[in-house]
């Protein structure tokens, strides 16, 4: 029932936007807008239609104020307002005009909401009210939501619309609107023929699904063989990439392993700390990114996509320093004592945690995703999102920095001398507390980095820490203790193998296959994947 | 003794803590009021609070404490069927009285429990309901943690929704472990489910800190609610507060209550509630809910009954109605579960829900499915003379098949 | 001719490419006592390694009383046959009190259960006692390992290998860190123990070599360079080029 | 000059050392004798600060280090050669050598000529893992590192230890060489009693963690100080 | 000779713990039982269940410290044996339940009603019959553990690596009994028994003879482990631990030294898990968690790694203080607890136990340097 209205709404949306717009119809508007005044789903539904109806591109920014839920009804006279926050109350503007209207209580007008089912009345009737748009941008976006709704009564503007056309992409997402909305129609079967093949270009699995549909109808078997056709092909392209998909899932899932692990790599591979408490320094490097942004929303919101560029360097500070204290004050007496460390470290990492939560509360704190890391591109048949692409480039950057600092400096050259003998360092003139400060300094500083990372994927709440800490020493032992680019392959060899096993197995068995494979694994190589071998080690 | 003495056995710590403590704090909000208006039977009541540290042999020793040491009244908590499976025998060994607040899977009922939650008819079913009728929802994507509450739930629900005729092929049934953090293959998978050709829903049973990332992974990958809207049963206010949730408006929630449900009681209790953690955004949630009501409910029945004696007042409770946050009353029915509306709510960028389908009555609990072969027929009443939690109308012996 | 106790035939060992023993041959008769030289890095200690079970060679067959081909068994078993070893490095148990660490290495069964139930006897302790008195530890018989000095250690390490009274003994570098006149008694003591015992002994202190006075090996760069009387090996060129000096 | 006054040492409870003095000056050797276990190492330790002393002084170049950490008086130019060599095992040989660069000024950060013509095997094995040298390679390094840092006080416990005949006499050489520059006290400890007092500018006996006997080599006689070698 | 050889490793500490735990074994049921409850010398069923709770886990500490402090396999992965006895154990009281579950089905505990499976799975038989159900609590856990260390001990896997695939070995555990399709009722694990040996499993004589069953095995498994380890394979135990490459050069055979303390320590631990489950009355997955393994090591190390009687006071200390801190403390127990062991690893590095010997060293330490006149050095300082 309500495809039917919307179809014919539309239709004759599409048919004036076409025509200069008449001023008989320009003066209904603000009666029509008032009747968007309604709490019935059903009924703001049908005032959509009637609104949608005109064509007036004038309509567009009042059906636009709705969806992003800022169009209210006035309490007092029942008219229908845009309300902007302004202090405790709201500044009311007209829909249709703009023009301000004055301030308001806050209780003075109420919200008029929205479904999921008006979202997408909206977004139809918008994409069609805007497919002439002279923002390509817009036009975009209202082809793909003419493509959404399929409605056939969409396809002579697209006709028209494409004709106009003067960007190549946008032709093209305009045609396969049009073929989907012709998929739609009773039209000759060459012509659904030749829409398929359109849409079989397109090969993605919004295709795919479209196709599909074609097949539940009905419609003449010729067509449906093609849909078949082409849906046999788009599916064979998805298959070959999907493979290469899951190959992204793994460098991604190990990326994050890598990061998590990374500052263990230090405290536990090269210092020999079983720091069971680094968890909880991941956990304050994403409590500190939430601090961080908590900054930015009050003082700088307009600024709050740096906000996660300034988290590093401060997430990286605040527990590397809580790192320097910590070794100053504990582990610095447990040199020598390396089971003594799990001792104390765990004590350390449940004070934390109750730090944490007698500090922030014990629920989940929110971080945000500054713009550049949301949302998703498409890489061939890869979907690939913004934020696990920059997790990925980060954990390798991550990497890199420390493989430097560790090898190439003389820092680290006196790293590995302090932690192989320190008595012997000591005697040959290298400062043992400072370096041993520092370096614990430097795991947890990293582990405060990856907290930053991790905050974008996961909770931030004070139990974070403990969903890494297993995996983070899985990683560092298969990899081979003490050896950093064991910690690197050994974090994405599991997370391949993880993303590898897990369509075939399920997460819950894949998780059991993959700690099997640790465990066999390490039976072949009893000190890990790059282990150190010699005389020196056997010792 | 002048006190009486009221049991608070919530996690304060380790993974639960997440989601218990808040319910810790309401329970001390509730019974600081409660001392306000004059306390009860004219005592004063006394909160206990200890924490089980979500260690669930440490449950059942808290609740043997908190009812030998301590000899509370009545104990408000758990969270999770295993916490309450644990603690069970010692309160039906000691004879206490346990109010659970959080919706579970069912299939039990116990003389000394009163299951203040959602049963999976309370919220599961409704839900259900409302996207195949408003959304035209025909393929189903059942999500869960793998354990007893998502398994059941999606046991029932396979079995309600092939009764609706949806065919094995249009369901796809998927369980994670716990805390599970990586969604990105699972989320993939929804998508590729949900490209055959009909209007896909996920069906969320998806638990405590998954929640997060499977949401933030929904964002990213840019599932739409007007595309595939996911319903969750674990997902309230609480865990909203973690995420940014412009990218998932529309999402849905099944619930008994919603902070945004707007009624004067719900107003007041929110008042009262940000003023009590002097946090004036603090957001209140379905379980608070439920421990509220099971709260009053057993006010009401201990002055009812004259007395705190367990046995009394699992007499006496039985019938008391109280009123609900939103906007009705709730009773205590003889299978010791109570009535309540059910809610369903479109997540908003605000992190609050907009309400879009609330049932025009009560849904009585259901504790005993009907929809699996072995619970059907059995029934629950806890009122003399038939006193048995699992009475099968069938043969008419109290005991299960009774053989 | 009688067979030689051990055997070792074309042995190689490489790590990553630095061949540390070169086709290595070498026959010890039983009861023979014999000494090895050569520079430090020859693959003296490697040879031992070999021996043990510790390295397993690339190429090559080591043959223990005739036949039975040693690169083939595990650490214990070789020991078990008859073969005992003093480290380079004094490796005794430091937690364990020296008598305890006699005690561990006395000849008797090593099964689990043996252990379980094992009592010191009458023997035994005589035994150990001989021992504290040869290493002249007795004042130190129930101090821990790990409190001992280097010489004291290279002493304790001694007695354990004379209490497994091995049939083959190799013994590395015994009197590093020793003094003068220790020296001389161990000379005497490894003297005393071949004839029933087949001794290996490496060390760089030619004093002590020449006390010996048996048979001498070179080893250089993991092959063999000379053998002969310490005299002989002595006056060969390139034995003092490579090793002794001018 | 190095003046060590009165040392006590304890492992734990028992006492290692019993008020021991010793010195040590620039361009002369001096030698420390004793047999196993009666305080040699622990003496050397107590010079370098290894292990904490319970009593008396160590006084270097005038200014008390008693209470310095090792580093601290590595940077005021002392240097060990430790018994057991422990060099760093797995750190290649030119790393194993880099961390004598620790305590000297960044100008001053090359290895010095001298340890390669004095060891040349170190030279051909610059990249191997120095836990995988042989005993006498490991001898070698640890000299050669203890060289690295320009010490002006140069303690060595055993250096022989394990080496074989050619390069003992090169060590001899070496330390001779080293001396003769006149700007390096240089303590030694020995058991070969020939290369020690080849080498000797001086003695101390040592027995039972005291010293017994000391002085310059032509005020001993050489047998007194033998039976203190013998048992 | 058994007994001699059973006696023979007791030593003053010994025999101080062992009378202690016989006048529990007859003191703590008589007063339970036997006084009058309005008596100050009764005790509560929850001081009884209690005591039972911390003495299983004392024998789990105690065979952890078997393996640990004497051989030095750092187990991160002990917490699985003790789970898997459990799990033996509860599969048995499950059985006997019989059709007083909820749905009164004879032959199903009822989570296998509720999800449908139609009947037993092969591994359930058998488990209704104690003895049998007893020979699975040391027989599970020892073959597993014998399996795991002939593969692990023969590749020569040590150390952290050990370690580490201890604890994947029951992290996967974890996962796989989470699993419900495993059949051991998943996350809620196996509840609500009903009786043992025709005993009602709450009654308090029940709960007492219980107490007294961990008492006994306790102290079984005390004197077995002091006679092992003073034995002189113990002396070969302790001497692996600190060198087993030179071990081998002596001629023992690591593996089979290994093996046989690691199994046995296995068995131990899976009949402390069997006690502990009748007297909490739930097993659930969270047992095989890592942390939970974790903590048994911490218990061990609180007390004194390397001590027997060390382990066992461990264990009891540690979860008194917890029971104690979350009932007086319940928002800020961790603190406490978390700063427990911290302070213990930084005063007490032998542990509570090793105080005493400590103690007596230090001083003996003072007197001689006193005696010697000299002034006291800090011992921690030694770089
Ligand atoms: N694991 C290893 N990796 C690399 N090189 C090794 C290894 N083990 C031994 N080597 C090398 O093999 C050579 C032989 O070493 P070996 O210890 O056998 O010498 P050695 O004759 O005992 O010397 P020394 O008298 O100094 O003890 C040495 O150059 C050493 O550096
Ligand atoms: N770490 C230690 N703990 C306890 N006692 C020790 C320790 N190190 C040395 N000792 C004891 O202190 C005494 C002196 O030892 P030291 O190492 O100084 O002797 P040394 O003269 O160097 O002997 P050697 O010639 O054998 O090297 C010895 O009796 C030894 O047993
Ligand atoms: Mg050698
Ligand atoms: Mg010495």
């Amino acid at each position: 029932m309500r495809c039917t209205i919307r179809r014919l709404l539309i239709a004759a949306a599409l048919l004036i936007a076409a025509l200069p717009p008449l001023a008989a119809y320009a003066a209904d508007l603000p009666a029509l807008v008032r009747g968007l005044g309604v709490s019935n789903y059903d009924e703001l539904d049908k005032a959509i239609a009637k609104l949608a109806e005109t064509g007036d591109p004038a309509v567009a920014p009042v059906l636009e104020a709705l969806q992003a839920g800022d169009l209210n009804l006035r309490k007092s006279d029942g008219a229908v307002v845009v309300a902007k926050r302004a202090g405790s109350g709201w500044d009311l503007f007209d829909p249709l005009t703009g023009a301000a209207l004055g301030p308001a209580e806050r209780s003075a007008v109420e919200r008029i909401r929205i479904n999921n089912a008006l979202r997408r009345s909206l977004g139809a009737a918008l994409g069609a009210l805007t497919l002439m748009s002279p923002d390509p941008a817009v036009r975009r976006s209202a082809a793909e939501a003419v493509f959404k709704s399929r409605d056939p009564a969409g396809i002579e503007i697209l006709d028209r619309a494409i004709a106009k056309e003067t960007d190549a992409g946008i032709r093209t997402a305009m045609q396969r609107a049009r073929a989907a909305a012709v998929l739609n129609t009773d039209a000759p079967e060459a012509e659904k023929l030749a829409a398929i093949e359109i849409i079989a270009a397109r090969g993605d699995r919004d295709g795919l699904g479209l196709l599909n549909t074609v097949v539940n109808a009905t419609a003449p078997d010729a067509v449906k063989a093609a849909a078949r056709e082409a849906i046999g092909a788009i599916e064979h392209r998805l298959a070959l990439w999907a493979a290469a998909q899951n190959l992204w899932y793994g460098l991604s899932l190990g990326s994050v392993l890598l990061l998590a692990a990374i500052g263990l790599a230090v405290t536990f591979g090269v210092m020999g700390v079983i720091n069971m408490a680094h968890g909880e320094m991941v956990m304050i490097g994403a409590y500190s990114t939430f601090m961080v942004q908590e900054m930015f929303r009050a003082y700088a919101p307009g600024l709050f996509d740096l906000s996660i560029l300034v988290a590093l360097p401060v997430a990286f500070v605040v527990a590397g320093g809580i790192g320097i204290i910590i070794e100053r004050g504990i582990i610095r007496w447990l040199y020598g004592r390396p089971l003594e460390t799990l001792l104390a470290t765990w004590g350390l990492s449940l004070m934390l945690q109750q730090a944490v939560r007698s500090l922030f509360g014990p629920s989940n704190r929110e971080v945000g995703a500054p713009s550049w890391m949301s949302g998703a591109f498409e890489l061939g048949g890869l979907t690939i999102t913004y934020g696990r692409l920059w997790i990925v480039v980060f954990a390798f950057a991550v990497f890199a920095a420390l493989l430097v600092a560790l090898r190439r400096t003389s820092f680290g050259l006196q790293i590995r001398a302090v932690t192989q003998n320190r008595r012997m360092a000591s005697a040959m003139g290298i400062r043992t507390p400072q370096v041993d400060a520092l370096t614990f300094g430097l795991g947890s500083g990293i582990a405060g980095l990856a907290g930053v990372a991790l905050s974008q994927i996961d909770n931030v709440s004070p139990n974070l820490g403990q969903g890494y800490i297993i995996d983070s020493f899985m990683v560092v032992v298969f990899g081979g203790v003490g050896n950093l680019w064991g910690t690197l392959v050994g974090a994405l060899t599991l997370g391949t193998i993880n993303k590898f096993l897990e369509p075939y197995a399920g997460a819950v068995l894949g998780k059991i296959l993959v700690l099997i494979f640790i465990i066999l694994f390490i039976q072949r190589r009893p000190r890990g994947l790059f282990a150190l071998r010699g005389r020196a080690v056997e010792a | 003794q002048d006190t009486i003495k009221v049991g608070i056995l919530h996690s304060l710590s380790g993974t639960m803590a997440i989601s218990e403590t808040t319910l810790k704090d309401v329970m001390l909000m509730l019974v600081e009021e409660q001392n306000k208006k004059g306390g009860v039977l004219g005592k004063k009541l006394e909160a206990v609070v200890v924490d089980p540290a979500s260690n669930w042999p440490l449950f059942a020793e808290k609740a043997r404490e908190l009812l030998t040491k301590d000899k509370v009244a009545a104990v408000f908590g758990c969270w999770t069927s295993v916490s309450r499976k644990s603690v069970l025998p010692v309160f039906e060994e000691l004879n206490g009285l346990l109010f659970y607040p959080v919706q579970y899977e069912g299939e039990e009922s116990s003389r000394n429990v009163f299951y203040t939650g959602a049963a999976p008819n309370q919220q599961a079913i409704p839900a259900v309901d409302y996207l195949a009728e408003k959304e035209k929802v025909q393929r189903w994507v059942l999500a869960g943690t793998d354990y007893v509450y998502p398994r059941t739930t999606n046991k029932i629900l396979e079995a309600y929704l092939k009764s609706k005729g949806v065919k094995s092929e249009d369901i796809l049934i998927n369980y994670t472990p716990f805390g599970h953090a990586d969604w990105q293959s699972i989320v993939a998978d929804i998508k590729k489910f949900g490209s055959a050709g009909k209007k896909t829903a996920v069906v969320s049973t998806i638990n405590g800190d998954a929640n997060v990332p499977f949401y933030k992974e929904l964002g990213n990958q840019g599932i739409k609610a007007t595309d595939i809207p996911v319903v969750a049963f674990s997902v309230g206010e609480e865990e909203l507060a973690g995420i940014d949730t412009k990218p998932l408006i529309g999402h849905l929630a099944a619930w008994n209550y919603f902070q945004s449900v707007s009624t004067p009681e719900n107003e007041d209790f929110i008042k009262k509630w940000q003023a009590f953690t002097k946090n004036p955004k603090r957001v209140t949630n379905d379980p608070m809910e439920a421990h509220v009501i099971g709260f009053n409910m057993w006010v009401k029945a201990v002055e009812k009954a004259g007395t705190t004696a367990p046995d009394a007042v699992i007499d006496s409770i039985i019938g008391v109605s109280v009123p609900n946050l939103s906007g009705g009353y709730s009773a205590m029915m003889p299978n010791h579960h109570i009535t309540k509306p059910v809610l369903i709510g479109e997540v908003q960028d605000n992190g609050q829900f907009d309400i879009v389908s609330k049932t025009p009555g009560l849904v009585v609990g259901d504790e005993w499915s009907d929809y699996l072969p072995d619970s059907k027929d059995l029934i629950s009443d806890w009122r003399a003379p038939m006193s048995c939690g699992n009475f099968n109308v069938k043969t008419g012996k109290c005991g299960g098949k009774g053989t | 001719m009688t067979d030689p106790l051990l055997y070792l035939d074309g042995v190689s060992v490489s790590f990553d490419g630095f061949k540390a023993l070169n086709n290595l041959s070498l026959m010890i008769d039983p009861g023979e006592l014999r000494a090895i030289i050569g520079p430090n890095g020859a693959g003296k200690t490697t040879m031992m390694d070999v021996i043990t079970g510790k390295t397993r060679p690339d190429h090559g067959t080591v043959m223990f009383e005739g036949n039975t081909d040693l690169t083939k068994l595990k650490e214990s078993t070789i020991a078990n046959l008859g073969i005992g070893r003093k480290f380079q490095r004094p490796t005794v148990f430091e937690h364990h009190t020296v008598l305890d660490n006699l005690e561990l290495a006395l000849k008797n069964p090593r099964g689990v259960f043996s252990g379980l139930f094992y009592k010191v006897s009458e023997e035994d302790r005589k035994r150990i006692e001989e021992l504290l008195d040869i290493t002249k530890l007795s004042p130190k018989r129930d101090v821990v390992a790990g409190g001992l000095a280097h010489g004291e250690k290279q002493w304790l390490e001694i007695g354990m290998l004379l209490a497994q009274d091995p049939k083959l003994l190799l013994v590395d570098e015994p009197v590093a860190g020793m003094t003068d006149a220790e020296t001389e008694q161990t000379a005497h003591l490894l003297r005393a123990i071949s004839g029933k015992h087949s001794v290996i002994v490496v060390e760089h202190d030619m004093v002590f070599v020449r006390e010996l006075g048996v048979k001498v090996t070179v080893l250089h760069e993991g092959s063999m360079l000379a053998e002969g009387s310490l005299d002989t090996v002595s006056a060969n060129q390139q034995v003092i080029d490579v090793y002794l000096g001018r | 000059m190095l003046d060590v006054s009165g040392i006590d040492l304890h492992y734990g409870a028992a006492q290692a050392l019993r008020k021991v003095s010793m010195t040590a000056e620039p361009g002369k050797v001096t030698c420390v004798l004793g047999r196993n276990g009666v305080g040699k190492t622990s003496l050397l330790k107590a010079i370098m600060g290894l292990h904490p002393t319970s009593g008396g002084a160590v006084t270097w170049e005038g200014t008390p280090v008693t209470k310095l950490p090792p580093y601290e008086r590595a940077r005021r130019g002392m240097a060990i050669v430790p018994q057991g060599r422990e060099v760093f095992p797995l750190m290649s040989v030119r790393e194993n050598l880099q961390t004598g660069f620790a305590p000297i000024p960044r100008s001053a950060r090359t290895v010095p000529d001298e340890v390669f013509e004095l060891f040349p095997v170190l030279k051909s094995m610059l990249d191997r893992r120095g836990g995988d040298l042989s005993g006498g390679q490991q001898q070698q390094l640890a000299i050669g590192r203890a060289l690295v840092t320009r010490p002006r006080l140069l303690v060595l416990d055993e250096p022989t230890e394990g080496i074989q005949p050619s390069i003992i006499k090169d060590i001899g050489r070496a330390i001779g060489y080293l001396r003769d520059k006149g700007t390096m006290a240089i303590v030694l400890v020995e058991q070969y009693f020939e290369f020690a007092r080849d080498l000797a500018d001086q003695f101390v006996v040592m027995e039972r963690g005291e010293v017994m006997m000391a002085g310059a080599k032509a005020d001993l006689e050489e047998g007194e100080v033998r039976k203190f070698l013998t048992v | 000779m058994l007994t001699r050889f059973l006696l023979a490793g007791l030593d003053t500490k010994a025999w101080v713990l062992l009378s202690v735990l016989a006048v529990l074994a007859v003191a703590v049921p008589f007063m339970a039982l036997a006084v009058p409850p309005t008596s100050p010398w009764s005790l509560s069923m929850l001081t009884v269940t209690l005591l039972g709770k911390y003495f299983c886990y004392a024998l789990l500490a105690l065979s952890l410290d078997l393996v640990w402090g004497y051989c030095g396999i750092l187990s991160l992965g002990h917490g699985a044996f003790f789970a898997l006895g459990g799990y033996a154990m509860g599969m048995y009281l499950m059985r006997q339940i019989g059709s007083r579950g909820v749905y009164g089905n004879a032959e199903l505990p009822d989570f296998m009603v509720f999800l449908n499976w139609k009947e037993l799975p092969w591994y359930w038989h058998g488990f209704d019959m104690f003895p049998f159900a007893a020979l699975m609590v040391v027989l599970i856990p020892g073959v597993l553990a014998f399996a795991f260390g002939w593969f692990a001990f023969r590749s020569r896997v040590t150390g952290v690596y050990l370690s580490i695939i201890t604890q994947a070995m029951t992290f996967a555990l974890l996962l796989a009994f989470f699993r419900n399709d495993m059949g051991f009722g998943g996350n809620n694990g196996l509840t609500d028994f009903k009786e043992i040996l025709g005993y009602d499993i709450q009654a308090p004589a029940t709960r007492a003879g219980l107490f007294v069953a961990t008492v006994v095995a306790l102290a079984i498994g005390y004197i077995l482990a002091s006679a092992v380890v003073s034995s002189k394979y113990g002396k070969v135990l302790v001497a692996v631990r600190d060198a087993e490459s030179r071990v081998r050069f002596l001629g023992y055979d690591v593996e089979k030294v290994k093996l046989f303390a690691w199994t046995l320590s296995a068995c131990m631990a899976g009949v402390a898990g069997a006690l502990y489950v009748p007297q909490v009355g739930i097993i659930n997955p969270s047992e095989f968690s890592p942390a939970a393994s974790i903590e048994a090591v911490i218990w061990v190390a609180v007390g004194g790694r390397g001590t027997l009687a060390g382990a066992v006071l461990g264990a009891v200390i540690v979860n008194y203080g917890k029971t104690w801190f979350t009932g007086v403390l319940p928002e800020v127990w961790l603190f406490a607890l978390g700063g427990l062991f911290v302070l213990v690893t930084l005063f007490l590095p032998k542990g509570i136990l090793g105080l005493a010997g400590d103690l007596r060293q230090r001083l003996a330490a003072r007197r001689s340097r006193a005696a010697a006149g000299s002034n006291a050095a800090k011992e921690a300082t030694a770089p």
